[in-house]
């Protein structure tokens, strides 16, 4: 298990109830931790269109999660 | 440079910053909230930046864009907050010895923009909830 | 509109007159004076234009524009007389729902009105004699 | 022969040392007129360099020319 921080924006924040909060967790990867907030909190955006950030760089999804990292998942944005 | 702001974006400020005596060409681009997005009526939006990323990645635009083309000066802002019809949202100036280079570098700059930044926006329209746009929701 | 001018142009006032709710995308182009031409260094130039013949022209590009691309509005101005290192000698704005038809209407305003317009720019160097620009002179 | 303006911009207002004048001519087209001009004057730029316009209006060099026009002869523009 390790401590991490995680950001919400947008439509996660909004359907996470808060902006950002540290957990303990036992995921290995990004994706992992995805899924693991996915089932938690009942978000509505699969894993494969959400992109990750690890310490405000864009990482893959297969990415290792290290203690105190800051995590977020980056929904779709806006575009047009 | 590429900053995110939650102030409204002064355009006239941003053109003066790129007056340059070897530039010719100036281009800007201005994003505007505009009235009706894929024809339904739009009341006011809201952007959400991830703002440390955001700036992080459109630096990385700025410098793609001085490899590609030509240009002396390049500046970019992207407004966030609660934002009102015929509001500024984005703004964009390359200044260049040459037009050309000016209009590459300036389509180019946004386009990757709006494609790349972790920038979010939410649309009120005249009728039923807000949404954020592009993000699945429950009910779709 | 396509307006010749002899007084200095606005272009924060221009941009105003563009503003419409359903605009989305607005693209400027600002042509400046700049301290180079083709190498040689430059003091300053006149602009002269043949205006009733220019205005009208400027008019059928901007039909031509309007033609070819989606865009709500385009202004366009090009000065005339004395100008000064930096200075604003010619501007287009061209306002659309979205930002492809802005930037392709503002550069075909600007490639055709330098290509076509009747007017005249005569540089003076740093060395030598002044010269109107494109006009064979009895020396070449 | 007829009377008719000449206007002139740029390099030719320069050489011909005015930026308006009216003439007599027996010329019959645009084209005739400025070689008429061009000899008179010693005007620099050939003919084929020039674009004619008649009462503000761009003319193909074969335009006849008819008693009151105002007549301009365009010298190449900026372009750049």
């Amino acid at each position: 298990m390790k401590t991490i921080r995680v950001q919400y924006f947008a439509i996660l924040r909004e359907q996470r109830g808060l902006s950002e909060e540290s957990i303990s967790t036992g995921a290995a990867t990004a994706a992992d931790l995805y899924e693991e907030l996915r089932s938690r909190h009942g978000f509505s955006l699969p894993g494969a269109r959400v992109r990750a950030a690890i310490n405000d760089d864009f990482v893959a999804a297969s990415a290792k999660i290290s203690e105190g990292d800051t995590i977020v998942f980056i929904p779709p944005v806006a575009g047009g | 440079m590429f900053t995110i702001s939650s102030e409204p974006i002064d355009g006239a400020a941003l053109l003066r910053e790129l007056g340059d005596r070897r530039a010719g060409a100036c281009v800007t681009f201005e994003g505007w909230v505009r009235s009706t997005s894929s024809g339904r009526p739009v009341l006011a939006l809201d952007y959400e930046a991830y703002a440390p990323l955001a700036e992080k990645e459109g630096l990385r635009i700025l410098a793609e864009a001085r490899a590609r083309y030509p240009f002396i000066a390049a500046r970019a802002v992207h407004r966030t907050g609660a934002l009102k019809l015929g509001d500024l949202a984005v703004w964009v100036g390359v200044a260049a010895e040459h037009r050309a280079g000016a209009f590459d570098a300036c389509r180019y700059i946004i386009d990757e923009a709006k494609a790349r930044l972790p920038i979010w926006k939410r649309e009120h329209y005249e009728e039923g909830p807000a949404e954020w746009i592009n993000a699945a929701t429950p009910k779709n």
